[in-house]
């Protein structure tokens, strides 16, 4: 039994990571080839099979104008539109899921259940369904290709997710702590900022994670939204796919991008062996 | 507990957003009642006709539906069961576990879009490396131009990509399970499957539910995947609801008539998912 | 400051050729145009530098890089360079370049000041765009123009969109194999006929299948038949209609092709088109693995990389294959599109045993400058500096660049064999292929230019795709797209269709 | 200094209810709310506390309106059930904490906590994290913190209930000594309590709470002496009093055709007909000469036995004062200490008691 377990346990967990890791060393592979190891059929070692080349890497670092896909500035404007989305949705969804959690709500037939519903059923709309709307209602106010504008979309993309995991959070964080904070001559807000906030840093690292993993990811709203002053780096990338896609430095692209959020799993990891995450998750 | 404040805490977060939405929503519906489109941009009024349309003249919406009803329905029962074994295998007792949960998270971690232009090359039926090695054999399966297969290969991406949510909320939760249950298993002298069955699947149930109708929402977007790797085909095998309202919306510019399209899917959906997760309620916790 | 310029506007190709290694001022600070130097002109780098157009910002959207887009890019950054003008460039898919710009259209705004797109965009977009002013038209560059791109740019006799670049699709084949004696013996021998350029889709058909599935190179890899845009998107129309013309467009019929005029009645279900399905049904066989999920690219990277036989479609993987570290470097040739030994009548309702060809004028890449810019002048300006002959002259030689021929001048095969190192045999070819089909043929069929032009093409896509992919019989198939295109017509109103419609149909009916 | 309640009431909508409680309390003075569990006393107490604002009535302190004064400026303090303290900070962090909140000089905080630390036992304790404690050290922090502040109302919301046997003991110990030290003092202290022992030892005031209403509201003692209602005397006995229906009939207590005794003496003023009358398991013994009752059930607990006897429909618990052992189905002679028998109307008002009835 225990042999036979662990044998197939192994087994199953390799084929797996296999699985995981196939695409990213095909990726790794193919930016270094050029057109010729592209469309000579299938090769997977340098040297061996082609003549590797930098020409993939290179076009990272040149414009557009020499062929490349600089990608330098919407690494950089991903970055801070994430990070500043996710900040406003996590502030807000965290303070919105403790009333939700802590505080009862009736207005005619809608009670706490509902309004969190309300949050969450944002994800269910497909993005295809507000982008028109958004580009009337952000050009109205100028706001089509700014940072900002980006940034509010983001809010309704990521908040839900931070409410939904907050909500859950606090649910499982003893009330009687914030009435202690009370008794204890705490204001509601400073029994919120002293005492239940730092108690709730590994929900909110969870769902800061969530939100960047979401708010990184997206490509469509930032696509429709967003016309040169401020270029997300899905949106560059998948700017390389032209008619003659050059997989090569797309491969190369696809890479750099993934690399930010593979700290991001680290992290993760680490908070979940240490059991921070556990309760935050469950 | 019951204050004043209670509102202080609330009302940014939810006028924040009711601010950002009800523009667009508003909006949404009123061009569902107009003829919009990529001729005729304007908010002319012509009633339910797009929704007469939709209902008594429009088979591929309701066929997408069926598809996307089948896609998602498979690709989170897979992510759900290979997440949950996975989450098993590395929960303890395994070597390079850091390893192997770091390994496990990563594909979450990538952008869907550009992950699948990367697929579409593995897949690449004649220059990719998936047919070089079926070629071995002298096989050459069509994975993005056969009927059956493109689903194949949407639903192996899709598994691909989001697996890992399902497994970091498993793993999640099989770490904060109580210890003493498994105690008294194993007092009982129960065996693995049985400490699994009533035991720590039991135990599972609440994040399981949670997991399944989380990912069941983000699934039923499927979107980024299909407009990559087949832009819905070969023929229409591969057409999503989101898809179809894409292709209705920002292709054909029937912005009307997507309108129209879009609140039908959303009021499907709402449905759909309460009474789903009224279901897995039911089969889920019924041991308890 | 500008001490080599020349004066006079000529354009020739004496001209042209004489201009050749001819460093100047220019050629220094823009390598790019180190072959020919500055040519004089309306828009030419000497023109340009003497504007000013500095504290000015022009936004763009075209192609991705590198079709296209690179071009875009590089010419902006000398532009820029020139006139101290700002310029932003986005890039986008070629699937999404229609709504890119239509959003913003539609919801009133003006991100852009130019816009590049395809000329069949040209009816849903006119009522956002500003016409060509009359002083470019006029302009020397722009009588160089053959008159097909002239037309292909205009909306009943006004210029909308500004002319960059040629688009055509035209048959690419092997030489090595169609005039490889001992193919040709081979061939004879095995199916009792010629191997020749195929003249009709049928010989088309019998060679990929024949030369389908072995190394017929000797390089070790398999090849195929024929490579092809088959995936549903939003190119896969334009193959379908190519390969119909010669069944469906009779030149003693008049009065519409995609729809009879009178009516509005779809004709995409007629025996011609059917039969035209019919023939690409059966080349699902003779394609690559895949093929039939290949887009443009793949079809440029198949063809262009030593995959097929043939390929048939816009200029890319012709060039591709003839750049110079290609291995099949002038191994390839250029032929008209095959034609049909029967073309059907829709007046009599019977075939004509005859044989037919037309060419089928497709769309091709344009930009055009929108009406609510605020920088009319200067975007003009980038336009005409973009297809400036020094510009033009050193683009069409960069494959990745789709660029391609659609000057008088262009069609001369000297450029290409001195510049590029094509085989003089090719050049000539090529040239004269391309020619014939700008000047020579009279039953021609021009693009479908219709308001809601996307929803006639992706029930077209989706229709086709239904029968490649054995969902349906192509008469069914067809059946399915007219049944869509009536739709379609109803909602729009048929009297607006058939008004844009009429346009290009008077185009067919004056030849 | 008083705190008056009147005529508190909260809807039993959610899992909190009060009806109609009044009381008066007065500072220097212990009391217990007991009653079983969800009989209303955390939400009383949470309402004292102002966690929960009641639907009406109202709460006074020295007169004036307590109702308006938000929780944070009540001046109260509160230990729970569960041990809650808060988890981010230290020993001394936590037991700080409400200093801090006033802004009290540190110097003074200083002093206060490590007095409050050594009352409670836990000197040495200051730099240790909330989770390194056990659970009687973490109940040990939360008292601290309540004693620190010398509060006004200090709220104890069944503080030991958590904890096993022998810590409930000694900490139960430990209380009531720092308590009377407290009760001496300035506050109020609420004690809330399931446990009857429990509120006996602490003695005091007793508020015997059910369903959301105050029962009876006496000293430990008469409450003890004299239940005014059947409920009442289940409630405040561990294990609840036996009743009977019985009658009272020429002079004598008839509880079945073959369970009939005299009529004791302090009954004798009952005029005939039905009561529910109530014997204390102690009261109850085994002796010849008894009724004849089966055993049903028979449990040792330390050094006592729960004996559950039955005669037709006669059941009842007796509670011996040694360790025995019985055959279930045996039969046994009980006796009845009739001098300790109570009488209730049949609507559960006290009648007779063997301590001369209702103050």
């Amino acid at each position: 039994m225990g042999l036979l377990y662990s044998t197939l346990k192994y087994l199953a967990v390799t084929l797996w990571s296999v699985f995981v890791i196939a695409p990213f060393l095909w990726a790794i592979s193919t930016s270094f080839k050029d057109f010729q190891s592209v469309t000579n059929g299938a090769t997977y070692i340098p040297w061996v099979d082609f003549e590797p080349t930098l020409e993939g890497w290179r076009a990272l670092w040149k414009s557009p104008a020499q062929g490349g896909v600089a990608i330098v500035e919407p690494f950089f404007n991903s970055v801070f539109v994430t990070a500043a989305g996710s900040a406003i949705s996590i502030v807000l969804g965290t303070l919105a899921a403790y009333a939700l959690s802590r505080f009862t709500f009736k207005a005619g037939p809608i009670r706490n259940g509902d309004i969190t519903f309300f949050f969450i059923s944002q994800r269910i709309m497909p993005p295809v369904v507000l982008a028109i709307p958004f580009f009337i209602m952000l050009g109205k106010f100028s706001l089509l290709d700014t940072l900002m504008g980006l940034i509010l979309v983001y809010i309704v993309l990521l908040m839900p997710i931070a409410v939904w995991i907050m909500v859950d959070f606090f649910n499982k964080v003893p009330r009687e702590i914030d009435e202690t904070a009370l008794i204890d001559g705490c204001n509601p807000y400073q029994a919120f900022y002293k005492v239940v906030l730092p108690n709730s840093i590994p929900g909110i690292v969870v769902a800061g994670m969530f939100c960047m993993i979401f708010g990184w990811t997206d490509f469509f709203f930032s696509f429709i939204l967003t016309f040169t002053e401020v270029q997300l780096l899905p949106v560059a990338i998948v700017a390389l796919n032209s008619s003659i896609t050059p997989w090569w430095s797309l491969s190369a692209a696809a890479l750099v991008s993934v690399a930010p959020l593979v700290f991001v799993a680290f992290i993760v990891e680490r908070f979940l062996s240490k059991g921070n995450l556990s309760g935050a998750l469950k | 507990m019951n204050f004043k404040h209670k509102y202080m805490f609330l009302l940014p977060g939810l006028l924040v957003l009711l601010g950002i939405l009800i523009f667009p929503i508003g909006f949404t519906v009123r061009l569902s009642l107009s003829s919009w489109d990529s001729f005729y941009p304007g908010l002319d009024f012509i009633g339910i006709e797009n929704y007469i349309r939709l209902f008594t003249d429009d088979l591929r919406f309701w066929e997408a539906f069926g598809r996307l009803s089948m896609l998602s329905l498979t690709t989170v029962f897979l992510q759900y069961v290979i997440g949950f074994s996975l989450a098993l295998m590395v929960w303890k007792d395994i070597v390079f576990q850091r390893f192997f949960r770091v390994l496990f998270l990563i594909p979450m971690m990538t952008t869907p879009v550009i992950m699948t232009v990367i697929w579409r090359t593995v897949f690449h039926e004649s220059l990719g490396p998936v047919n070089d090695f079926f070629n071995l054999f002298g096989m050459n399966p069509l994975w993005l131009s056969s009927e059956i297969l493109a689903k194949f290969t949407v639903i192996l991406v899709e598994v691909w990509q989001w697996t890992p949510f399902m497994f970091l909320l498993l793993l999640a939760g099989l770490l904060s399970l109580p210890k003493e249950p498994y105690l008294a298993a194993s007092i009982d002298g129960a065996g693995p499957i049985r400490t699994f069955v009533y035991v720590t699947f039991p135990l599972m149930a609440p994040i399981s539910i949670g997991a399944i109708i989380i990912r069941l929402i983000e699934a039923s977007k499927i979107m980024d995947t299909v407009y990559v790797l087949t832009s819905g085909g070969p023929g229409t095998s591969t057409e999503t609801s989101s898809f179809y309202i894409f292709i209705k919306g920002l292709r054909e510019f029937q912005f009307g008539y997507s309108a129209a399209l879009s609140l039908t899917y959303l009021i499907i959906m709402i449905i759909s998912f309460t009474i789903i997760a009224k279901i897995l309620v039911k089969l889920m916790v019924r041991g308890n | 400051m500008k001490n080599s310029i020349r004066v006079g506007v000529l354009v020739g190709s004496t001209a042209l050729l004489g201009s050749l290694a001819h460093a100047d001022q220019w050629s220094d600070q823009f390598p790019h145009i180190k072959n020919t130097g500055d040519i004089a002109g309306e828009c030419s780098y000497d023109s340009m530098s003497k504007k000013d157009y500095s504290g000015q910002k022009l936004t763009i959207n075209t192609h991705a890089v590198p079709v296209m887009g690179e071009p875009t890019a590089l010419h902006a950054e000398q532009f820029s360079a020139l006139t101290g003008a700002e310029v932003n460039v986005i890039h986008t898919p070629a699937g999404d370049l229609y709504s890119k710009a239509m959003v913003p259209f539609q919801a009133g705004q003006a991100p852009y000041d130019i816009v590049f797109g395809f000329s069949n965009f040209i009816r849903d977009w006119k009522q956002y765009l500003q016409p060509v002013p009359a002083k470019y038209v006029n302009m020397a560059q722009m009588q160089d123009i053959t008159q097909s791109h002239i037309d292909v740019n205009s909306w009943d006799g006004e210029m909308i969109q500004f002319p960059i670049d040629g688009d055509r699709h035209y048959l690419k084949y092997r030489r090595d194999v169609i005039d490889n004696p001992e193919y040709q013996a081979k061939y004879k021998a095995e199916t009792g006929n010629e191997l020749r350029i195929p003249q009709t889709w049928k010989e088309y058909a019998e060679m990929a299948a024949f030369f389908n599935g072995w190394d017929w190179d000797n390089d070790g890899e398999l090849e195929y038949g024929s490579a092809e845009v088959m995936k549903k998107d939003d190119l896969m129309f334009a193959a379908f209609f190519s390969r119909s013309v010669a069944y469906s467009k009779n030149p003693r019929v008049k009065g519409g092709f995609f729809f009879d005029l009178e009516t509005m009645e779809p004709l995409i279900n007629g025996p011609g088109f059917v039969e035209a399905l019919t023939d690409w049904v059966e080349a699902t066989k003779y394609v690559p693995p895949g093929g039939i999920n290949f887009g443009l690219g793949d079809e440029i990277n198949s063809f262009g990389g030593g995959q097929t036989l043939f390929s048939f479609s816009w200029d890319d993987a012709f060039v591709k294959a003839m750049e110079d570290d290609s291995p099949i470097k002038n191994k390839v040739g250029a032929a008209p599109l095959p034609g049909a030994t029967r073309v059907w009548n829709r007046d009599s309702g019977a075939w004509e045993q005859e044989f037919n060809q037309a060419p089928y004028i497709v769309w091709g890449w344009t930009a055009a400058v929108a009406k609510k810019s605020k920088n009319h002048d200067m975007a003009f300006d980038y336009l005409c500096f973009f297809a400036n002959d020094a510009n033009h002259q050193a683009d069409i030689g960069i494959g990745r660049f789709g660029v391609n021929p659609f000057k008088k001048s262009d069609f001369v095969p000297e450029i290409y064999v001195e510049r590029q190192g094509w085989d003089p045999e090719i050049a000539k070819q090529y040239a004269d292929t391309l020619m014939e089909m700008e000047e020579g043929s009279t039953n021609r069929v021009f693009p479908l230019r219709v308001p809601g032009v996307f929803q006639f093409n992706s029930a077209v896509a989706t229709g086709t795709s239904k029968a490649l992919a054995g969902q349906l019989s192509p008469q069914e198939a067809l059946d399915e797209v007219a049944a869509e295109w009536t739709k379609i017509v109803k909602r729009i109103g048929a009297d607006t269709v058939r008004e844009a419609y009429a346009i290009g149909v008077a185009l067919e009916d004056a030849e | 200094m008083s705190l008056i309640a009147s005529k508190l009431c909260l809807k039993p909508d959610t899992e909190y209810h009060l009806n109609d409680v009044c009381f008066e309390m007065s500072k220097g003075e212990i009391y217990t709310i007991i009653g079983r569990t969800l009989a209303g006393k955390t939400t009383l107490l949470k309402t004292i506390a102002g966690l929960i604002a009641p639907e009406s009535g109202s709460l006074t302190l020295d007169g004036a309106d307590f109702g308006r004064i938000p929780v944070w400026k009540r001046e109260v303090a509160m230990v729970y059930q569960q041990f809650i303290n808060y988890p981010h900070l230290s020993v001394y962090e936590n037991v700080a904490f409400p200093l801090k909140q006033r802004r009290m000089p540190k110097v003074e905080i200083r002093n206060r906590v490590m007095r409050a630390l050594s009352q409670v036992g836990l000197d040495g304790f200051e730099n240790r994290k909330i989770q390194a404690l056990s659970g009687g050290q973490q109940q040990r922090v939360a008292l601290a913190r309540s004693l620190v502040k010398e509060a006004n109302i200090v709220l104890l919301d069944e503080p030991l209930v958590n904890l096993d046997y022998k810590l409930r003991e000694q900490l139960r110990e430990e209380f009531r000594n720092l308590f009377s030290a407290k009760a001496s003092e300035n506050s109020i202290l609420i004690y809330s309590s399931t446990d009857p022992v429990e509120a006996m030892q602490l003695g005091g005031q007793i508020l015997v709470m059910d369903e959301g209403r105050i029962l009876q509201q006496a000293s430990a003692k008469e409450v003890y002496e004299n239940p005014n209602s059947t409920k009442v005397s289940q409630i405040t006995n561990d294990p609840a009093m036996n009743l009977f229906e019985g009658t009272v009939a020429d002079g004598k207590v008839i509880l079945s055709a073959e369970i009939h005794f005299e009529l004791p003496q302090h009954c004798q003023a009952l005029p005939q007909g039905s009561y529910i009358f109530g014997l204390r398991a102690a009261a109850i013994s085994l002796a010849d000469g008894g009724f004849p009752f089966t055993v049903e059930l028979s449990e040792i607990s330390g050094s006592e036995t729960f004996l559950h006897l039955k005669h037709e429909h006669v059941q009842m618990v007796g509670l011996l004062d040694s360790v025995q052992n019985f055959n279930i189905g045996e039969t046994v002679s009980a006796q009845f200490d009739t001098a300790h028998l109570y009488a209730f109307a049949t609507d559960g008002r006290l009648k007779s008691s063997p301590y001369g009835g209702l103050k």
